[in-house]
């Protein structure tokens, strides 16, 4: 999927992969009818506060150098801009590029034209999660979902506890490659398995709750936060 | 104002602008048509520095709820340090409107520079709902009345100690 | 001190007003740019129940010949006696309408204008509010009206020289064309020689012609001229007086050199007891190296050397053999030399004070300052000019020749965090210097760029030249210049960041040389010639023109004109075009002999003047005079710009001003808040 | 001076060591930590993907916690040393300071459980107290074995600087640096103070579960570069990175075919050091890259031994 090393002028000549089918892409019809564009979810995304300044941005892919992880992404973050601009809903929802974005904010600081790109990636997240559109087997969103569910039930996070969840749920051959590091860790003092909790976990998810409460005279916002916590919920009933 | 605000009240409000900055702020408001509360009447004066405080008194006698008045940034003045004694005289009339019971919200000064017609709309805009929350002057004339002759009698004894 | 009674009545009008005050109301429909929102018919209704209006009509377009004709008819017939033209900005129109006053046979100041496009119209939401509000701004206009006068028409004569600030190219074709037309033009520049930016350069876009065959014969004519006077190494440091009859203050700052001896031979820089140029030269972006005694380029004009007193040995110590005195045959060093200063009395001025470069430095990411072999446009300039540090080659700081060198595009420009705006030579310095570069060392040249903004006569064919060269070019903004490298072919180079946005995957560029495109900003003291020559500035710091389409050169100070990139960035041919425009303003106004002055002037009721002498001290332009025989202040109404700072300071009422009177402004405060 | 204290999720795993050091370097510079009661997650950035203004509720409970335990102090220093809480802490406070509709919806969840925000809570990184409060000079004349020219590769990371640079520049930091200084090492000059070790901050990492390459890679051009300019120890001021960058080092030496063996720690432990403290108050131990032997140090430096 990428590379793991800086290629040398050798291996881009003499790839092994040379006449391989999995070099070319499978192509289907690349073109955009006008219909297929979504103008509200274009609306959605730029309501976070400051995302209306995603209009005013002039393509120059300073986000994209400026990432860390772009080499990883299928779009790049420009492109994911311009494709919310535009209203490519499903294309954008199915790009595993806002998963792979770290929140280093790099591209927020250095974008000329002050575009949230970071904010704007997660409310891609948001979009993605409340409508159920996200890749099954990336551990982001899983760990995005696995995560807000223990913080909903404990209000702390165990890392041992995330981490061995998200594996199993995720790759659980993954496990294998980790568990020396883990014992390590475990036996130096930094791996604890006994569960962290708050001392008022029910405070604090009524306190959660409340949160939806007085937006619930905004129909649109109550609603999308509603799916959301009951889709947390979902999750937790699935890990344990 | 503690009473309930009155929902139809419209203030009027007077606003001297300078010709050279404030004014053509207001004009190019106008150009990028920026709509604003239309309760302010702009009476154009060539430099904030010719506001007489009669005519902040004179505004309220005849019936002003605010009165705004917009200058130069300082140092900006294109009579170097006119809005600087339109400051001045604002600071000095300040006490004797409150002696009269006229709120400090109804007086303000403002500098607005030729570039800044969105400062143009957020003033008057502000201004307005001040003063729509301090509700209608209640010195508002009968002409020979009680307040009136206080009025006068408050302009009249005005001698500005202007120390240049 | 009087106030009009609470009724409204006013004052008994003035003597001058021979019969009672007819008043016409015009209200304009301006298409439908006040028809649209405001109610005409009502206001035309409303004026005519108005106090002392005699007509009230309205028409499309008022300032169309028709309109203009339907006030001057009214006034020939006697309906009218005064005028309220309801419609645009005065500062629209005012003029026009004062014209058909006129034109009609009234006195023009007998004219009073209602905003109700600019203040109305366009900015209230509601169509009924904005009827209302209109109706109270002619109830004030009515009012204010009926106490005009006539006034007195004065004229200024217009002194007929011209002074041209800075000695770039704009101000070097400014001085140029007005000294031709026979005017003595006094040229002020700030640095030891004019010439400006271009002449630091090596060719010039898209012609490719160089820079120096073009500019020095210019230069050449400038001393030459005998119409110009012109001061180096001098600024300006006061202006006083009014539209036509300037007086500026000039400060010459001493070379230590007399001008009017020395010849140029240099001989004296050869002499220096500094046998090595150690002292940083700033004339070639710190690239090479001066002596304390220097001229910054074999063509300076004049061709007078200067002496650098923070670097000399005989300022810094009061040591040396001084054999540079004794090479010089004409005598001309005079090591005592001390600031000096004229005055002249100018009709006219041209600000052509330039621009200065963005500084590199202040974006981290591109390691300007960092990685010494980051350069910005400037300094490659110099670089590649045969007369430059390094006679036109192109060699780096640590000596080595690039083979690869990227050109980045847009810095410090179109970025909210430094400068919004694009400063628009950019990218077509770039191609330039691209060629050059290629052209001189072979290198691969990249060029990343946001937009190509190739607008101009032959600057596309040019952008399509670099193409056909091989020229590379990325359309992507770059996020950061490095030398972590990440690959064996990186090591020990410059990598570029940058994506390249039409093929949609990051690229990482390794290069041996960055050349930083920097952007054009306002000179760093632009705000205190600004304050100086009381003009205005836009945000970004650069002079507000008067208007950006109609009046692109002058300024709101009348007499006062721009010329160049101290209005905003531009070109040479740009600016060239731009000195050429304002010397036809200046001449214009200079050939006219004569300009009408402010007709709102101050004056002070000497019956009614206590001699408090409050507003002698006020007045900024010192117009105001103490009679200490009658006791009385007296206003110079020529000197009086008429802002009225005395008249809101009288406390006896004596001091007033035309137009602006207290009884007119009180009127008017009447009228807008009698009708809510 | 004594500030309230958030030591986030990762005080309690992987980060206990940066928390251990911290406590007793500013113990030790006459400072004191109050941790929060009952405090509770910051949200990290795994909530903000899920809901935001959920994310903000959870750091404002925090910091009404904070203020509720400071009454009548204006502002509450609040240090959070994770990069992840310090960034979600400072967002909820920005997004409180702005009373729009998200401060209204939290204020209101507040009160529901019997809680108040005043807007007195001030978010603090250790780094921030440590120069502009304590100050390199205090910390300079503490030190009583210097680093002798210890050549520290001062990694700030995201979160501190990005994207609210509030006591550093965001692109050329230079507090670790200064701090560095004054304990006698040596910063190194580097580019890659504040790139992205391609953690993502939620407790846990889950890039490198995703997308084991790029967050391999990354890190590994941090170790690389710090290797290559010869630095001695990266020094971290957040708990993910520093677990990136030593947790995985022996991964990426195989990966990428070359022997890194860089040491990594918490620019508190050097600190620590610096300041007389033993290697086991410091957390040190715990530490999976940490081949920095003090003892050695201080026989060659012959530095005065603590007592």
């Amino acid at each position: 999927m990428a590379q793991t090393t800086a290629p040398t002028s050798e291996t881009r000549k003499n790839g092994s992969t040379r006449g391989s089918w999995k070099k070319w892409r499978r192509v289907t019809d690349q073109s955009r009818f006008e219909q297929q564009l979504d103008p509200g979810f274009t609306q959605e995304i730029t309501s976070i506060p400051n995302g209306e300044r995603l209009h005013e941005c002039i393509q120059c892919g300073t986000c994209s150098a400026a990432c860390a992880v772009s080499a990883f992404m299928d779009y790049t973050p420009r492109r994911l801009i311009a494709m919310t601009r535009a209203g490519c809903r499903d294309d954008v929802l199915h790009s595993l590029s806002p998963w792979v974005c770290t929140s280093c904010y790099a591209c927020t600081v250095e974008c000329p034209k002050q575009v949230p790109v970071t904010e704007i990636m997660h409310a891609l997240k948001r979009t993605a999660l409340r409508e159920g559109e996200y890749p099954r087997r990336f551990t982001t969103p899983i760990m995005a979902r696995e995560f807000v569910g223990m913080i909903e039930r404990h209000g702390r996070s165990t890392e041992s506890w995330i981490s061995l969840k998200l594996y199993l749920k995720t790759n659980p051959f993954q496990l294998l490659k980790y568990y020396r590091l883990a014992l390590r860790l475990a036996r130096l003092g930094r791996l604890g398995f006994g569960r962290e909790s708050i001392r008022r976990p029910a405070e604090l998810r009524r306190m959660l709750e409340a949160v939806e409460t007085p937006a619930s005279r905004v129909p649109a916002r109550g609603t999308s936060t509603g799916s959301v916590g009951s889709l947390a919920v979902a999750a937790t009933g699935g890990g344990s | 104002m503690s009473e309930a605000v009155d929902e139809t009240f419209e203030p009027r409000i007077v606003a001297f602008f300078c010709n050279w900055c404030t004014y053509t702020a207001a004009d190019l408001a106008g150009i990028c048509r920026m709509t604003y509360a239309p309760n302010v009447r702009v009476v154009r004066l060539m430099c904030s520095g010719r506001v007489d405080p009669q005519f902040v008194l004179a505004a309220f006698r005849d019936g002003a709820d605010g009165v705004l008045i917009g200058g130069c940034h300082p140092g900006d003045c294109h009579y170097q340090q006119g809005n600087f004694h339109a400051l001045r005289r604002v600071a000095l009339l300040r006490p004797m409107l409150r002696d009269m019971g006229i709120e400090e919200g109804r007086l303000r000064i403002e500098w607005i520079s030729a570039a800044e017609g969105d400062k143009v709309q957020r003033v008057c805009n502000e201004m307005t709902e001040q003063v729509r929350m301090l509700g209608p002057l209640r010195l508002a004339p009968a002409p020979g009345s009680q307040n009136d002759a206080v009025l006068v009698e408050v302009t009249e004894g005005l001698v500005e100690q202007e120390v240049p | 001190m009087h106030l009009p009674d609470g009724d409204g009545e006013v004052k008994s009008p003035p003597e001058s007003m021979a019969t009672a005050p007819k008043v016409g109301v015009y209200v304009c429909h301006c298409g439908l740019n006040i028809a649209g929102k405001v109610d005409v018919e009502r206001l035309v209704e409303f004026a005519s129940t108005l106090p002392d209006v005699a007509v009230a009509r309205d028409y499309r377009f008022m300032c169309s010949d028709p309109g203009q004709e339907l006030i001057q008819q009214d006034i020939r017939d006697g309906l009218v006696n005064r005028v309220v033209v309801a419609s645009c900005s005065p500062l629209m129109h005012e003029a026009t309408f004062r014209g058909a006053t006129a034109a009609g046979g009234l006195s023009p100041f007998l004219f009073q204008m209602a905003s109700i496009r600019e203040h109305v119209s366009w900015v209230t939401a509601d169509g009924e509010e904005a009827t209302e509000k209109a109706e109270a701004l002619i109830a004030g206009a009515v009012r204010r009206v009926a106490l005009h006068e006539d006034l007195e028409r004065r004229q200024a004569p217009v002194l007929p020289d011209v002074l041209v600030v800075g000695g770039g190219i704009a101000g070097i074709h400014a001085a140029l064309t007005m000294a031709e037309a026979g005017k003595r033009v006094y040229l002020v520049e700030r640095e030891s020689t004019i010439g400006g930016h271009m002449a630091k350069f090596d060719k010039t876009f898209p012609t490719l012609d160089c820079s120096a065959c073009i500019l020095t014969p210019k230069m050449s004519a400038v001393r030459s001229n005998p119409n110009i006077t012109l001061w180096t190494y001098s600024d300006v440091v006061g202006v006083e007086g009014f539209t036509g009859n300037f007086t500026v203050r000039v400060r010459h700052r001493p070379r230590y050199v007399r001008e009017d001896l020395c010849t140029g031979c240099l001989a004296c820089i050869d002499a220096c007891i500094n046998k090595k140029a150690k002292v940083r030269d700033e004339w070639n972006e710190g690239l090479g190296k001066r002596k304390p005694i220097y001229i910054p380029f074999p063509q300076a004009t004049p061709p007078v050397v200067v002496v650098d007193p923070d670097e000399c040995i005989w300022f810094k110590t009061g040591k040396c053999p001084r054999t540079c005195v004794d090479a010089c045959e004409r005598d001309a060093f005079d090591f005592e030399q001390r600031e000096e200063f004229d005055e002249v009395k100018v009709g006219a001025i041209v600000l052509a004070t330039g621009f200065k470069t963005f500084d590199a430095s202040r974006i981290f990411e591109y390691g300007y300052g960092r990685y010494p072999n980051v350069y910005t446009s400037p300094e490659v300039e110099r670089l590649l000019n045969a007369a430059g540090p390094t006679q036109g080659e192109i060699e780096m700081r640590d000596g080595g020749r690039p083979k690869t060198v990227g050109i980045i595009h847009c810095v410090g420009s179109r970025d909210v965090k430094y400068n919004s705006y694009c400063s628009r030579v950019c990218c077509m310095y770039s191609l330039k210097l691209a060629h050059l570069i290629r052209e001189r060392s072979g290198a691969e040249v990249y060029n990343f760029y946001i937009d190509m903004r190739a607008p101009g006569k032959g600057y596309e064919e040019f952008y399509w030249k670099l193409l056909q060269e091989g020229t590379h070019f990325i359309r992507g903004r770059v996020a950061e210049v490095t030398d972590e490298a990440m690959s064996k072919e990186e090591e020990g180079r410059l990598v570029i960041r940058a994506e390249d946005t039409l093929i949609g995957f990051v690229r990482r560029v390794p290069v041996d040389m960055v050349v930083l495109a920097v952007g054009l900003e306002p000179q760093s003291d632009a705000e205190q010639v600004r304050r100086l020559f009381n003009i205005s500035c836009g945000g970004e710091g650069f002079f507000t023109e008067r208007h950006p389409k109609l009046a692109p050169v002058s300024t709101f100070t009348d007499g006062i004109f721009l010329a160049g990139a101290c209005q905003g960035p531009k070109d040479i041919p740009d600016s060239v075009a731009q000195a050429g425009a304002a010397a036809a303003e200046v001449l214009a106004m200079v050939d006219r002999g004569a300009v009408e002055l402010e007709a709102s002037t101050a004056f002070v009721d000497a019956a009614a003047c206590s001699g408090c002498r409050t507003c002698v001290a006020l007045c900024p332009f010192g117009a105001i005079t103490y009679d200490a025989e009658r006791k009385v202040a007296a206003v110079n109404e020529v000197v009086c710009k008429g802002c009225g700072i005395c008249v809101g300071a009288c406390p006896s009422g004596a001091a007033q001003q035309h137009l602006f009177t207290d009884q007119q402004i009180l009127s008017e405060i009447e009228g807008v808040l009698q009708y809510v | 001076m004594t500030y309230a204290f958030f030591p986030g999720c990762s005080a309690l795993g992987t980060g206990r060591s940066y928390v251990e050091s911290l406590v007793a370097v500013l113990e030790k510079l006459g400072s004191g930590l109050n941790e929060l009661e009952d405090w509770n997650c910051c949200g990290a950035t795994a909530w903000p993907s899920v809901d935001d203004v959920k994310a903000v509720a959870l750091s404002a409970r925090n910091l009404a916690l904070a203020e509720e335990a400071n009454p009548g102090t204006d502002p509450v220093d609040v240090v959070a040393p994770c990069a992840g809480c310090y960034r979600a802490l400072l967002k909820a406070e920005r997004a409180l300071e702005e009373r729009g509709e998200v401060s209204e919806r939290v204020d209101f969840a507040l009160q529901t459980v019997g809680l108040r925000s005043e807007r007195r809570a001030r978010t603090r990184h250790p780094l921030d107290v440590l120069v502009n409060e304590i100050g390199v000079t205090r910390i300079g004349a503490a030190v009583t074995r210097p680093l002798d020219g210890l050549k520290v590769a001062c990694y700030y990371g995201c979160l501190v600087v990005r994207p609210y640079a509030t006591f550093d520049d965001t692109r050329d930091p230079t507090s670790m640096d200064r701090l560095v200084r004054a304990i006698g090492g040596e910063p190194i000059d580097w580019s890659m103070k504040t790139r992205c070790c391609g953690g993502s901050c939620y407790c846990g990492g889950p890039l490198i579960g995703a997308m084991p390459e790029a967050t391999l890679q990354l890190s590994h051009e941090l170790v690389k570069e710090a290797k290559k300019l010869g630095a001695d120890v990266i020094a971290t001021v957040c708990p993910l990175c520093a677990f990136n960058l030593e947790g995985f080092q022996d991964r990426m030496s195989r990966e990428f075919g070359e022997t890194l063996e860089v040491n990594v720690g918490f620019i508190t432990q050097l600190l620590g050091l610096a300041l007389g403290l033993d290697e086991r108050t410091l957390g040190i131990h715990r530490m999976l890259r940490w081949n920095l032997p003090e003892s050695r140090r201080a026989a060659q430096g012959g530095v005065h031994a603590p007592a």
